[in-house]
C-alpha cells in the first residue's frame, strides 16, 4: 500500500481506457488507502443486486461495480433515480450524471418507500462512530460535558442512514478507524445496528436484516449471526490485528481465520481513476480548486468520454 | 381558487412579498435544483429568525446560517455535501457563532414524510425508520405509537411539517405556476403542498402550451404556487439537470473560505449581490461551459 | 320545458358552431330536462375556481362551465387529470380526452391528497338518496327486510363521493327525485353531508364546508346557514311546490322567496348537444348503439373537431 | 433483487403462473388502460374464488362477477361507468347470481391510502375520509383513532391492502419490466409495489433505450415486476391514452347484453376467446378507427 501517488503514474488509469491496462487481474502496486476501501466496499456488491448507495465513497463503489464485476447491479440513490450508470464521480445525490442512463427519475419518497418495502438488497452508509453491536452515530459527538443540543461536534446527521440501516436488505458500512469512534457507548445512536443484541430488530419489527460488513481504513468487520456482535474478519496490508484492537474501546473478537483484505486489482484502481479524474473523493486533495476552472472541465470531460465508450465498445 | 392569473415577479419583490423575518421555509432540490439565488436574495435582505423545516441542505443552507439568517433547523441532514464539512452550520450549533443554531433531526424519509402528512392535511404518517435510535429520543415531535390492529409492532409517528413558505427552483413554468421538473423531483412536490406558500424560480418561463405537451411532468400543479420568478443559472453552483452541470471549483472555493468566519464575512461581500450582477461576476464563459458540460452528459433532454 | 326533442332541432346545436346559434342570450324553447340540470349545475361553478367533477353528469357540467361562462374555470378529475379541456362528452373517468390539453397528468392519490388539503373550491357529486342535513348514501339500498350484507339494490358505492364531501370546499349534489330518495333515514350514510346537524363537521375536523345545493329533476335545493336543514330554492318550470313536497319525506322548508329555475339558453343547450352529440348522457337514449360503430365514431370525430375549432377561434 | 433478467411471457402463461384459484387481485387503470385481455384471460382460465383488492372497476369486473370468478370485492366503486349498471355485480349481491359476492367498500382516497400503506409497509394510514359515515361502520377492517398528537380530532385509520396480484396495462414497458404511463397513473405506481407479485401487459415491448430517454415517466420500475406481455389492444373496449380511443358501441352492447343473466352467457361464448382471436372478431378496420379516433384527439403524444 502506497500513500500520495501521481495519479498520471503506472496504473495506466490516464492513458487510454481503463480497461486497456496491462495485466488487469494482477494486484495494484500504486494505490492509496482511499482506493482500498472503495474497491472493498464494491466487491460487498453482488451482480444483479439492488445497491443503495448515498454520496462520496459509497456512491464511487457503487459505480465501480456496475463498471467492472456487478455490471447487471443497479445503482439506487435517495433523491431519486435508479439504474444510472454516472460517467465519472458524482457530487450531490442530485449530481445530474445520476440521470444518464437512469431507468427511473422519482421522487425521495418513493424511493424511501420501496427501501421500507424491502425492495433493496443493499446498502452503502458512512458514520462517525459504531458500537459492537454495529449501532452507528453520524449525528452529534458529544463529549465528555457536551450534549445533543450543544455537542462538541455537529455532524451532518442521519441523511438516509437510519432509513437504510432499518429496512434494507443488508448494510455496509464505511468508516475511518479514529480513536474513539469503535466506542463501547455511542454518544447518539443515529442507525440502528442490532441495538442490544440478538431479537432486538425483530422486536421492533424491522424489514431490513440490519448491518453486515464495516470496512475501514484498517481493517473489514463483520457481525456473528449468534451474537450479533462485530468481530474482525481481515486486516489491510501492513496492518496488525494487535494495531486494530488498539483502535477498538471494546475487547474486540477476532475471526479464526482472520485474513489479510485482497488489494485492488489494476483494473479496479484504473477505473477508479477514470471515475473520479480530479481526486474528488479518492484522494482526498485540492487538486480540482488548483487546476482552476478551466482545467478541471476539460479533465471531467474527457473522462465521461472515456466512460462512455467503455460502454459502447461493451 | 385556481388563481389562473399571471403571478409572475422579480426575485426581489418575491422575497420581500413572502418571506417575512421569522418564516419557515422549506427549499427544493438537494446538492441539484437548490434554490440558490432565492437563499443568497434572503441574505442581500438580510432576513432573520427563519426557521429552515427541511430534507438535506447543502449551501445554500450554510450560507444563510453563516450570515445570522436562521435560528432553527429541523432536517435530515447538513453539511455541504461531497468536499467540505457545514463549516458555518458547525460554528453556530457548537460555538454559536454568529449566533446559536437549534437543530432538530430527522431521518431522510421522515423529511419526505413530514411534508407528505403536511401536504395531504393529517397530522402524522407512520413509519418503521428511527424506531430505536435517538433520532426518535431527541425529537420530541415523534412519537412512538403502537399499531393499532394489534400487531404489537411500535411505529413512529411523524408529525405533519407546514412551513410558511416553499421556495423551489426548476427547469420550467408557465406564468401560472405549472411547474415542470426533469430528472428527480426530490421532496418538492410534497413541499409546495405542504407550505402556505409557494415561490417557483425557474430556468425559463414557458406558455401553458408546453406544459400542455408533457402533463406528466407537471410535478408541482399551479393552485399551489403563488409567486413565479424567472431566473437563469437559479441554481449556480449546482446542477440544473439539463441546463448546466455543477460548478465544482467555485463550490470548492465556498468550502475553504467558509473554514474560517472573517474569510467567510469577505466571501458574503463578494457574491452576496444582486442575482444579474452575480452572474456577471461568475461570468459568461464559465456559465456557457457548464451548459456544454451538461449538454455532453444529458443533453436532448430538455 | 319539453320532453324528447329531434336532436337536429332548431337550437342549431348541429350546424355550424354552438356559438353561432341565433339569439345565444335567449332562453331555449327546446331543451330536455337533463339539459337543464347539466345547466343548472354548470352555473354553480364560478369562473376561476377549481372544480372537482366525476363521471357523467357532473363532468358534462364542468365541460360546459369552461366552455361558457366559466373559461378559466379548472377541472379536476380523480383518476389523475387537471386542467383537461375535453372536446366532447366524457365516458369513464379515464377517458383519453381528458388529457386534451390537461396541465397535470397524475395519479388518484395526488388528487385526493391534494382535496384532503383543501385546495379545490367546488365539488360535484351524484347520490341514490339524501337526508334533510344533506348525507347522502350512493353505496345500498336496504329496503324493509334486507341489509348492508344483503341490499334490494346493490348501488356503485362512494367513488370519490365521499372525499370530496369531506374535502372540497362545498359540494353540488346532482340526483333524481324520486319517492324514497329524499328520506327521513338513509339507509346507509356513504358521503356525509351536515350528519345530525350544526356544529358535526366541525367536531370531526372535515377540512370542507359541505353539501350547499341539491340539484334535481325537480328543483334546487340549498341549507340553511344557522339549523343546516335543506330547504327549497327554486322549482324547475312547470313544477309547483307542493309536488316537491310531496317527493320529500320530511316537512321540508321553503324559501320564502322561492323562484322558478332559470332555463337554459340557446347558447347552452347548443353546446351541450355538441359535447354530448350521441346523446349518451343528456337523454339516456340508445342512440349511441342504434347508429352503430361507423356513424358513432364519425359522429364523434366530427364534433371533437367542430369544439376544437371554436377553442381556436377565441 | 434487480431481476434483470427476461420476463416476457405469454398473457396464457402469466396468467396460469401467477393467478391461482383463490388469489386476490388488484387490476390497474380505471376506465382507461385497463387490463381487459388479462381479465378475460382469467375468465378463459376458469379462475374461481378470486378476491378482487382495487379501486373503481367496470366492465372487467362485472364480467368476472357474472362468469363466476369472483367471491369478493373489496374496493370504492362498481358499475360499467356511464352507459349501464353493473348488472352481473347487481345480480350476484342482490340475488346470488351466480354466486354470492361479498362487498366490502372503501371511498376512494381509501383504495388510494390502503395500496399506499401495503406499498411502504406499515399497518395503516391515517385520512380524515370517510369518518361519519357508515364505510367506517361498515368497514370492519377501518380503525377510527385519536390523533396522539392531541388535537382532539378523530382519523379513520385505512389498514394496509398486500394482494397476491397486480395486474397493470401500460402504453410500453421494457423486457425487464421497467413500464412507461402517459398520461394518468390512477393508483398503479402504488399497486404494484403493494402486490406481491406484478403482470405487466402492454402495447408494446420497448428496449430499455427508450425507457431511458423518459425516467420521469417510469411509473413501474423493473424491481416490482415479475412477468411481462406484449397484449396490443390489450384495453380494449375501454381506452389506451396515446393509442386508441374506447369502443363504447361495443361497451353498451355489454351493458345491453349483460341486463339478462342467459344473454351474458352468449355474451361469453362469443367474447371470451384467446386474444388474438378476439381482436379478430372485433375486425381490423375497428380497431384502425379507434387508433385514428385517439390520433386526433391526443396525436403525437406517444
Amino acid at each position: 500500500m502506497t500513500g500520495e501517488t501521481d495519479p498520471e503514474g503506472d496504473s495506466g488509469a490516464t492513458n487510454g481506457s481503463p480497461l486497456d491496462v496491462a495485466n488487469p487481474d494482477e494486484p495494484a502496486d500504486d494505490y492509496s488507502l482511499t482506493e482500498l476501501l472503495a474497491v472493498t466496499a464494491a466487491r460487498e456488491i453482488d451482480d444483479g443486486e439492488m445497491a443503495f448507495i448515498g454520496v462520496g465513497m459509497s456512491l464511487i463503489s457503487g459505480v465501480l461495480a456496475k463498471y467492472t464485476h456487478a455490471p447487471r447491479c443497479q445503482l439506487v440513490t435517495e433523491s431519486g433515480y435508479v439504474g444510472s450508470r454516472p460517467p465519472g464521480v458524482v457530487q450531490s445525490i442530485s449530481d445530474s450524471v445520476l440521470g444518464v442512463d437512469s431507468l427511473v427519475a422519482t421522487d425521495q419518497m418513493q424511493i424511501f418507500v420501496d427501501n421500507q418495502r424491502g425492495l433493496f438488497d443493499v446498502g452503502i452508509i458512512g458514520a462517525g462512530q459504531i458500537d459492537k453491536y454495529g449501532n452507528t452515530n453520524s449525528t452529534v459527538v458529544t463529549g465528555a460535558e457536551g450534549s445533543y443540543e450543544n455537542p462538541k461536534v455537529r455532524l451532518p446527521g442521519s441523511g438516509g442512514s437510519n432509513d437504510i440501516m432499518t429496512s434494507c436488505g443488508r448494510t455496509i458500512v464505511m468508516m475511518r478507524q479514529r480513536a474513539r469512534a469503535f466506542t463501547s457507548e455511542l454518544d447518539y445512536v443515529t442507525a440502528p445496528g442490532y441495538l442490544d443484541g440478538p431479537g432486538a430488530r425483530e422486536e421492533f419489527g424491522f424489514p431490513g436484516g440490519g448491518p453486515e460488513t464495516v470496512i475501514t481504513d484498517m481493517a473489514v468487520f463483520g457481525f456473528d449471526e449468534e451474537t450479533k456482535e462485530m468481530y474482525l474478519r481481515s486486516t489491510h496490508p501492513g496492518i496488525d490485528v494487535e494495531e486494530v484492537r488498539e483502535m477498538v474501546q471494546w475487547d474486540l473478537n477476532v475471526d479464526d481465520d482472520v485474513e489479510t483484505t485482497p488489494v485492488p486489482t489494476r483494473r479496479e484502481v484504473a477505473m477508479l481513476r477514470t471515475i473520479d479524474p480530479t481526486d474528488t473523493v479518492l484522494r482526498d486533495t485540492d487538486r480540482i480548486y488548483e487546476i482552476g476552472f478551466d482545467e478541471w472541465a476539460d479533465t471531467m470531460e474527457r473522462n465521461w468520454k472515456r466512460l462512455m465508450q467503455i460502454e459502447e465498445d461493451k | 381558487m385556481s388563481d389562473t392569473h399571471d403571478k409572475t415577479q422579480t426575485l426581489q419583490t418575491a422575497i420581500s412579498d413572502h418571506v417575512p423575518d421569522g418564516a419557515s421555509i422549506a427549499f427544493g432540490g438537494m446538492g441539484g435544483r437548490d434554490p440558490e439565488a432565492a437563499a443568497r436574495e434572503i441574505i442581500r435582505q438580510e432576513k432573520t429568525g427563519l426557521r429552515v423545516v427541511d430534507d438535506a441542505r447543502t449551501t445554500l443552507f450554510d450560507a444563510m446560517v453563516g450570515a445570522g439568517c436562521v435560528d432553527e433547523y429541523v432536517g435530515s441532514w447538513v453539511g455541504t455535501s461531497l468536499i467540505s464539512q457545514g463549516h458555518n452550520v458547525r460554528r453556530a450549533v457548537e460555538e454559536g457563532v454568529p449566533k446559536d443554531l437549534t437543530m432538530q433531526d430527522v431521518s431522510n424519509f421522515g423529511s419526505s414524510l413530514m411534508f407528505f402528512a403536511g401536504a395531504m392535511n393529517v397530522p402524522f404518517v407512520p413509519t418503521r425508520s428511527m424506531l430505536g435510535t435517538d433520532i426518535a429520543e431527541h425529537n420530541d415531535d415523534i412519537e412512538v405509537i403502537d399499531d393499532p390492529f394489534g400487531s404489537g409492532e411500535p411505529l413512529a409517528a411523524v408529525p405533519a411539517a407546514t412551513p410558511d413558505v416553499a421556495i423551489i427552483h426548476v427547469q420550467q413554468a408557465d406564468r401560472h405556476g405549472n411547474a415542470h421538473i426533469y430528472g428527480n423531483t426530490v421532496n418538492d412536490h410534497l413541499k409546495v403542498r405542504a407550505a402556505d406558500t409557494t415561490i417557483i424560480t425557474c430556468e425559463e418561463i414557458v406558455p401553458s402550451e408546453t406544459i400542455a405537451e408533457s402533463p406528466e411532468l407537471t410535478k408541482i400543479p399551479f393552485y399551489t404556487v403563488d409567486s413565479v420568478v424567472e431566473v437563469p443559472f437559479g441554481s449556480h453552483p449546482w446542477h440544473c439537470y439539463g441546463h448546466y452541470y455543477a460548478d465544482l471549483p467555485f463550490y470548492r472555493e465556498y468550502g475553504l473560505r467558509s473554514q474560517d468566519y472573517d474569510e467567510f464575512q469577505d466571501w458574503l461581500d463578494e457574491w452576496i449581490v444582486p442575482h444579474e450582477e452575480y452572474l456577471e461576476k461568475v461570468g459568461a464563459d464559465r456559465l456557457a461551459r457548464l451548459e456544454e458540460l451538461e449538454q455532453t452528459i444529458n443533453g436532448g433532454k430538455i
